[in-house]
């Protein structure tokens, strides 16, 4: 019964190991997949090609309005479109999405064109 | 004597107030700090020291809901049978009967938890049952050596008039209460009906169904309980009280590491175990007073 | 690719089934593929790390019948299909009546080819 | 007397259930005479999404079966296509999916010991198991970019390579979680409390393990020598390790086996980064798979098997997945009769459910 | 006491039901009235009441009395014989043997002046047969009626049933009087004749087999009895109680053989291990006569006469072996409850275990001990009559006895229930009577380990199937229509009530009853300062005369708390009524929001009903196992106990 | 009543139930409760009941079966109760959210407190998700159902 003695003596000596978030915030490794935070409205060309490869069918690439929306709620985080942009004008951020008491979807326009307002994701 | 019994005075409603008052606050401040000490074992934060105590005020705000109307009753019950059981503690009467009074307290809650369908409840309820089964003897059999040196039932003569400590007389029996304080304590590898942790194969068994108000006072009732458990404990080396009280200090911490280092048995081992440490300790040490008479 | 396969008729599915039991085999899996009109199904079988299967062919409707009591662990994925393809089996020694992955509301059978996929919220975008 | 027997349901809501799983209970007293499991609680129907999705974000999706064998699932679809596009896929990347493949292992293993720990009520041997598994989901997150959907195969090799310096960091990593590990194992094989908990319960004895078709640690722990790593895929033919096979077929051997397997995952991992070569990590593809396939490797949990179809298009028109847990479910029913209440989380667990998996 | 006599003979006559139930309320009202009569002469005969006769009259009484005795003995050689039983014949006749060679070998001159003398215990056992026994028997009015027509009986059998009820009680009233062995021995085997035939009542196969089994033990037992009076009048040449109770020297030598030979005839009669049978078998009568021959009469008999001899059994080897046999058959008895899942068997068990205890205190020996053991007799009478009557309504009821069907009670049979529970914590829990006494028991008993740890030991089991069964009953069923408890005879409520009214009064007076009932009667045996309960401010302590007080409890801050409690606690509850009733956690898998929580949605989305069932651990505590372990260990307590009269 | 409030705050105990959870963002629920990330520095324990319950903490999108699961274990949790969708399964039903068996997030059954994204959500975010859901705590709504 005293094999565990030992490692639990060890724990309370060597203090506790806990990440003291939101205290004290890590840094995130390297190119980590942390959030999709949104295109560069100018250089995107809104040819539509993330919205064709993402899995998850979170974004909306509208061509005619040249609004890229994105559901960060349904977003998966896979990195695919990022990859897959020609125009490498995506960002994924390093840090995680944080939490929010109601869903709101990405919306990113081509200053040319008036933006509309950004409708709920979902009721 | 009995004219110190029969003297109800002033003397007793400040006990009995003190009781009332500050047990549960000592109660919780013992939980908070083995919690507190649990984590720091297992390599934790942990959470503050007053958290009981935000627990209790967060259950006391919640809704009221029961599964039927007479919970509460048995919720009472328990809670009343333990403060009276504390109070037949620092007031000093017949130790027997407050172990009676404890088991009623029990007993109440047992029954408050077989009041529901829940299947998780009554399960728990009647490992309760079984768990009494099995620290009921050694609890009486420490009385009885109690008794056996002092010549009291009293609770009062150990602590005012019986110089030697009881723990010099009674080492085994000592042995044996600890032993089961693991039990009543519901600290693992006991923790059958219910535990602290409610990762086992009965979610929280016999507090299952008690929720907000109801819960708050059987952890209140727990508080108590575990006052006068510890009360207990001091009263095997009472004089100097000081010493009592790193007494029973040693054994909170001794059950905290035993809590972190076993897994949960079963309550057939427990039975056995109980049958053959605890009885047989306390046994052994009964008997070794009547030789030595 | 797939090796090891031999056809088999609606009769020989027992009948390869205890030839199976008896070479010592253990059974794998079946897989159910919906080839719009008929149904394949496949009893992937093993020894030794080498597979062997059996490929049935029946047209939809048919009652097929259960292998699980000579394999019992068949009955799983018996009534998996049975939920999935609104296949029936005959003597499935535990029976969840269509129910171990679905539930009411759900739609009947949706791995049958020809079963629409429910899409939900697509229009919201 | 007639007997008494008692019916309770045991979960799907059940905290030493991670995952919902519903078992029905005939119970005497407080043996179990009988348990029946119900399913379904978690099924998405995500196998008939290949014939919306195309076959690359199918990796996604498969991925997504179930997060704790997430890689696993990846490199079974895309070994399963290579194989049925016959492409050859780089040597470093096979090492890579070694590496990626048995730190899914660990960790998952690591997570098992936890919550077994967890189901007897061994709060503290939880706190220290996940605690060292939270070592590896860091190496994870380094190496791949995310802790729980790594996300590194596609179809042809691997999206990420990992540099050298955190080649030394997951090293480390390897030697820090070897050394935790060596002290849990203590506790865990033992600890007489632990032991008391494990040894003699839920017994499957060889022939009815292989009979009723326990796969992966299960089967292993009942005497039944078969790990899928011994097929061809990624680089396990080139490394040097041994089938982990116990005998007493009871939950002690399957700790034995799960302990013994993270001391092997580890040690391949090592291997297989002393081993790996330079190179690329990826071949190009070109054109769509037809024809069908049967792909098996060894999971955590032990035997998963993909069949998949290809019709010559983007879409497969058929991913059909056979996981580990699904073919551990009937061992269950077959070991909970006759045990005790307390321990139907205990045996629960033995077969280290994921019923993500089983349901998809 | 001739009244009862009188009356059973009446009402074998009448048939008219009426008249008959009117008779039998009347003759209750007398008896009642006159054991209370009996108390108040004998508290003023200074706790020992003789009734001298002159001696004709008991030479022709005595005459009457062996005539009684061999018409028994007869009867039950005839009855064995008609049904080719060979044992209880047998037995009867050795008996026959044995009364004969006494009465016309061995005695000479007169057997004593005084037949009866009346001193408190008598008392207690007279007031516990002519106040509870009564009580039933109206009770049985009730009940009968329904029995009968649940057994389709064309002509009632009642007035049989009565009679011998009638003939039991008087000859209840008879053991606990009469001073001389030989009319106590006819006494004793009356009640012997009217337990079978009781029991035999209900004429099934079952029934019949038991009531046989019944008179074997018992009539194993009038061996012992008979042998016993021999036994005692050869060594002593007496045959009063009374003087054989108050002289301690005498008795040293080959009396003890006697001694022990009554103590096993009391161990027979009150069931104790290895004996229990025949009142386990008693189960099949009809429930008044159940709770008679458990509560008040027949094995009080067997207590009444340990209890008796406890001041020559104190301190002798023969008496902590009596003691060890007492605490033993507690422990089993109590064990073996906890596998049982019959209700009656449960309360049969109980009993078997609580006279354990009784007799075990009376083994003791010690003054406070027998005050213990009166003090249970009391209590256990009271409890144990109301449980008895309580199952037997409620088996009306509900139409079983099994524990497991009586979840929910509460709501089915709220009145009936609410009483059963009562009556059952009352033997239980504090600070009810039997609770009380289980605490001076073990607060007595602790200069003797062995006994002690029995005790210690039963107890716990007590816990364990007490809180079961109240545990089952207060289950709670949410809906109104369960309501079944419509029609309750109103001579089985009055009973009820009565009773229920008597635990409680006799747990509030504790004091005014130890001290009006038990002390004098410790009192008369010389114990004055033996140990006393005193209760001045409502304060109960226990001294023991050579350690003073030893425990005690304060009733008075306590009684402070619970005068705030109860003006307190109802506030509280109206305060902190429920807000929403909710159905219970099922792991999320509850069916149709199932407000009662039964059902739940199992595998393959089937409703199915949640059953739960208390544990009986028949693997531990199995019936069939432990039944034979704890005979063989009885048994040979009792072999031992004679060994140790040698 | 200030210290019941402010104990809410301190105290909110957490009920886990896995819905269509792929178990990713299930075990990192769990991970938040273990030595690295210990919640019960806010007081947060995993109860596992949901009647001793203040957060529900949902992993996963809704089924046809889960979803009466989920709308019990809600049932029976005592006001205040606050509901936290973790994962973008929970949130939306993410890339599952076309399958046939699945109805789509949990806000679908139950009115959500908290949006957690991410598949699978770090432990830091699910913390965040936790302490976002705590405001709806502080007020108690009552529900009146019928009393017995
Ligand atoms: N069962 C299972 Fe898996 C594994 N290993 C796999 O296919 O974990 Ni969720
Ligand atoms: S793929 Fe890149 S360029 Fe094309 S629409 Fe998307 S973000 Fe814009
Ligand atoms: S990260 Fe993946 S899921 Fe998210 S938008 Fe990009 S492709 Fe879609
Ligand atoms: S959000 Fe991602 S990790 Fe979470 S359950 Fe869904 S698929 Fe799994």
């Amino acid at each position: 019964m005293l094999e565990m003695l030992h490692n639990i003596v060890k724990n309370f000596m060597k203090g506790p190991s806990t990440r003291l978030y939101p205290f004290a915030i890590r840094k995130p490794f390297a190119d980590a997949r942390g959030n999709l935070v949104g295109i560069d409205e100018e250089t995107c060309i809104y040819c539509g090609m993330c919205q064709r490869k993402c899995p998850a069918d979170a974004i909306v690439v509208d061509r005619a309005t040249k609004t890229w929306t994105m559901n960060p709620y349904k977003c998966v985080v896979c990195g695919v479109c990022v990859e897959i942009c020609p125009k490498k004008c995506m960002t994924m951020g390093e840090s995680h999405r944080t939490s929010t008491k109601k869903m709101e979807n990405v919306v990113q326009q081509k200053k040319a064109v008036e933006a509309p307002p950004a409708p709920p994701a979902q009721e | 004597m009995t004219e110190y019994l029969l003297n109800i005075d002033m003397h007793y409603a400040y006990i009995i107030l003190l009781t009332i008052f500050v047990g549960p606050v000592v109660g919780g401040l013992i939980t908070g700090i083995d919690r507190k000490l649990t984590a720091r074992l297992q390599g934790r934060f942990g959470p503050p020291i007053l958290q009981p105590f935000y627990d209790f005020f967060k259950l006391i705000g919640k809704e009221r809901f029961a599964v039927n109307s007479t919970q509460m009753i048995y919720v009472i019950g328990t809670l009343f049978f333990a403060v009276t059981a504390l109070i037949m503690f620092t007031t000093g009467m017949d130790m027997l009967m407050m172990v009676f009074v404890l088991a009623f307290s029990n007993i109440s809650l047992i029954m408050g938890a077989m009041s529901v369908r829940s299947p998780f409840s009554k399960i728990g309820a009647q490992r309760e049952i079984i768990q009494m089964m099995a620290y009921e003897p050694v609890i009486l059999l420490m009385v009885v050596g109690i008794y056996k040196i002092t010549g009291s039932f009293m609770i009062n003569v150990p602590f005012n008039s019986y110089g030697r400590p009881l723990i010099a007389d009674l080492p085994l029996l000592f042995f044996a209460f600890s032993y089961i304080l693991t039990i009543k304590l519901r600290k693992s590898p006991f923790d059958y009906s219910t535990s602290h942790h409610g990762h086992q194969e009965l979610i929280k068994g016999l507090t299952m169904e008690f929720s907000g108000l109801q819960l708050a006072m059987i952890e209140l009732t727990h508080w108590y309980e575990v006052v006068l458990l510890m009360g207990l404990v001091v009263m095997f080396w009472a004089q100097p009280i000081w010493a009592g009280i790193l007494l029973a200090i040693g054994i909170y911490l001794i059950e905290i590491i035993i809590d972190n280092i076993c897994a949960r048995t079963t309550w057939k081992w427990m039975l056995k175990m109980t049958g053959i440490v605890g009885l047989g300790t306390a046994l052994t040490n009964i008997i070794w007073l009547y030789l030595a008479k | 690719m797939l090796y090891n396969v031999t056809d088999i008729t609606i009769e020989g599915v027992l009948h390869s089934a205890q030839d199976m039991e008896i070479q010592g085999y253990r059974f794998v899996t079946s897989s159910c593929v919906d080839n719009g009109e008929t149904l394949d199904i496949y009893y992937h079988y093993d020894k030794d790390l080498v597979l062997k299967q059996y490929k049935l062919n029946v047209a939809k409707g048919i009652t097929i019948p259960s292998i699980s009591k000579v394999f019992f662990c068949a009955m799983l994925v018996e009534n998996e299909i049975k939920d999935l393809f609104g296949v029936q089996f005959s003597n499935l020694v535990l029976d969840y009546g269509g129910k171990l992955l679905l539930s009411d509301g759900a739609p009947d059978a949706p791995m049958a080819c020809g079963g629409q996929i429910i899409v939900i919220e697509k229009g919201k975008e | 007397m007639k007997t008494k027997t008692s019916v309770i349901p045991f979960g799907p809501q059940h905290p030493v259930l991670p995952e919902p799983l519903q078992l029905k209970l005939v119970m005497q007293d407080e043996r179990v005479i009988e348990a029946i499991p119900a399913i379904g609680y978690v099924h998405r129907g995500l196998e008939k999404l290949a014939e919306t999705k195309d076959m690359n974000q199918m990796i996604y999706v498969v991925e997504r079966i179930c997060g704790i064998c997430s890689f696993m699932h990846a490199l079974n679809y895309c070994h399963g296509i290579e194989e049925m596009m016959e492409l050859q896929v780089p040597d470093r990347a096979k090492y890579l999916r070694v590496i990626w493949g048995e730190m899914h292992r660990t960790h998952s293993h690591l997570l098992w010991l936890g919550l077994l720990a967890d189901s007897f009520g061994f709060e503290s041997l939880f706190m220290q198991a996940w605690r060292a598994r939270e070592r590896v989901m860091d190496m994870m997150e380094a190496t791949a970019g995310s802790r729980i959907m790594i996300s590194t195969n596609i179809i042809g090799g691997l999206r990420r390579d990992i540099p050298a310096d955190l080649q030394r960091q997951v090293l480390d990593m390897v030697d820090e979680v070897e050394r935790e590990m060596k002290e849990m194992e203590q506790v865990f094989l033992k600890d007489y409390t632990v032991k008391h908990r494990l040894v003699g319960v839920g017994v499957l004895p060889k022939d009815i393990a292989y009979k009723i078709g326990a796969v992966g640690p299960v089967g292993r722990a009942s005497g039944l020598a078969q790990d899928m790593r011994s097929l061809n895929y990624a680089a396990y033919k080139e490394l040097d390790w041994e089938t982990v096979v116990e005998n007493d077929g009871d939950c002690y051997a399957r700790t034995v086996v799960r302990v013994r397997e993270v001391y092997q995952a580890l040690d391949l991992i090592r291997q297989a980064f002393a081993k790996m070569p330079e190179g690329d990590i990826a071949v190009p593809v070109k054109g769509f798979p037809d024809g069908e396939v049967v792909t098996r490797i060894e999971q955590p949990r032990g035997e998963c098997l993909y069949y998949l179809r290809a019709n010559g298009t983007k879409n497969l028109s058929r991913v059909r997945v056979r996981t580990p847990t699904f073919a551990n479910i009937p061992p269950l029913i077959h070991m909970l009769p006759g045990c005790q209440l307390a321990d139907v989380p205990v045996i629960v667990l033995s077969i280290d459910p994921c019923i993500s998996c089983t349901e998809r | 006491m001739l009244l009862p006599a009188l009356c059973s003979v009446l009402t074998l006559i009448i048939k008219n039901k009426f008249f008959r139930n009117f008779l039998v309320i009347l003759t209750l009202v007398v008896l009642v009235g006159s054991s209370i009569m009996l108390w108040v002469q004998v508290a003023n005969a200074n706790g020992k009441l003789t009734f001298d006769v002159p001696v004709n009259i008991i030479e022709i009484a005595g005459w009457v009395v062996k005539a009684i005795d061999v018409a028994v003995l007869l009867y039950v050689i005839f009855r064995g014989i008609a049904s080719k039983k060979g044992l209880a014949p047998t037995l009867a006749l050795i008996q026959l043997l044995i009364l004969g060679y006494f009465e016309i070998f061995v005695l000479k001159g007169a057997e004593t002046n005084a037949i009866f003398v009346v001193d408190y215990l008598s008392l207690v056992l007279v007031l516990l047969a002519s106040v509870i026994g009564p009580l039933i028997i109206f009770f049985g009015i009730g009940y009968m009626e329904l029995h009968e027509e649940h057994l389709h009986l064309k002509v009632s059998r009642q007035p049989v049933f009565f009679a011998v009820l009638f003939a039991f009680l008087s000859a209840m009233n008879g053991i606990a009087m009469s001073d001389s062995l030989v009319w106590m021995y006819t006494f004793w085997e009356v009640t012997t004749l009217c337990s079978f035939l009781l029991i035999g009542h209900d004429q099934t196969e079952e029934a019949i087999k038991n009531s046989f089994r019944a008179l074997d033990l018992n009539m194993l037992g009038g061996v012992a009895f008979a042998a016993a009076i021999v036994v005692i009048y050869n060594s002593t040449g007496m045959i009063s109680i009374q003087s054989l109770i108050h002289n301690h020297s005498i008795v040293a030598g080959g009396a003890m053989l006697g001694v022990a030979l009554l103590c096993f005839a009391g161990l027979t009669k009150s069931a104790q291990f290895p004996f229990q049978s025949w009142l386990l078998g008693a189960m099949v009568a009809p429930t008044p006569v159940s709770a008679i021959l458990h509560s008040s009469t027949m094995v009080k008999a067997g207590v009444f006469i340990i209890v008796r001899l406890a001041t020559l059994l104190a301190g002798t080897g023969l008496g902590n072996l009596i003691a060890v046999a007492g605490g033993f058959t507690f422990l089993a008895a109590s064990a073996i409850a906890i596998s049982q899942s019959n209700g009656k068997k449960v309360l049969a068990y109980s009993t078997i275990a609580n006279l354990g205890l009784i007799v075990c205190c009376a083994g003791i020996g010690s003054p406070a001990a027998i005050g213990a053991a009166v003090l249970l007799m009391i209590y256990h009478a009271i409890s144990k009559g109301l449980l008895f009557l309580c199952i037997g309504t409620i088996e009306q009821g509900i139409g079983s006895r099994d524990i497991e069907d009586m979840q929910g009670l509460m709501k089915k049979m709220p009145y009936t229930t609410f009483i059963m529970v009562i009556g059952m914590i009352s033997m239980l829990l504090p600070p009810f009577g039997v609770l009380i006494t289980k605490w001076l028991a073990i607060e007595t008993a602790v200069d003797f380990p062995l006994v002690l740890i029995l005790l210690i030991l039963g107890s716990a089991f007590t816990v364990v199937f007490w809180s079961k069964w109240i545990g089952i009953t207060l289950t709670m069923s949410y809906k109104k229509e369960y309501f079944i408890e419509k029609n309750l005879h109103p001579s089985m409520s009055i009973t009820l009530a009565v009773l229920i009214i008597g635990v409680l009064c006799a747990t509030g007076l504790v004091t005014p009853l130890f001290n009006s009932l038990v002390k004098p009667y410790l009192d008369g045996l010389g114990y004055s300062t033996a140990m006393t309960l005193s209760s001045s401010m409502g304060d109960l302590t226990v001294s023991l005369y050579r350690f003073g007080t030893i425990g005690g409890v304060l009733i008075g801050p306590l009684l402070i708390v619970v005068l705030l409690l109860v003006v307190l606690v109802p506030l509280f509850l109206i305060h902190t009524r429920p807000e929403i009733i909710k159905p219970p956690y099922f792991g999320g898998e509850l069916a149709n929001n199932d407000i009662r929580g039964i059902e739940f949605i199992g595998p393959g989305d089937k409703v199915e009903n949640i059953v739960v069932h208390n544990y009986y651990m028949t693997s531990i505590f199995g019936e069939d196992k432990l039944t034979i372990w704890m005979s063989i260990i009885a048994g040979a307590i009792i072999l031992i106990m004679f060994g140790v009269v040698k | 009543m200030g210290i019941i409030k402010e104990s809410r705050k301190k105290s909110p105990w957490i009920v886990h139930f896995d819905c269509n959870s792929c178990n990713g963002c299930d075990i990192e629920v769990l991970a938040c409760l273990t030595p690295i990330y210990d919640v019960e520095r806010f007081g947060i324990i995993n109860v596992g009941n949901p009647k001793h319950a203040d957060v529900l903490v949902v992993t996963g999108s809704v089924n046809y079966r889960n979803a009466r699961v989920l709308r019990n274990i809600y049932d029976q949790m005592p006001e205040p109760r606050a509901v936290v969708a973790i994962g973008a399964c929970g949130c939306t039903g993410g890339i599952f959210s076309d399958c046939y068996n699945v109805l789509g997030g949990v806000d679908k059954v139950l009115p959500v407190d908290a949006y957690v994204p991410g598949c699978a959500p770090k432990p830091e975010a699910i913390i965040d998700g936790i302490v976002t859901a705590l405001s709806r705590l502080e007020e108690r709504k009552i529900n009146k159902n019928e009393v017995e």
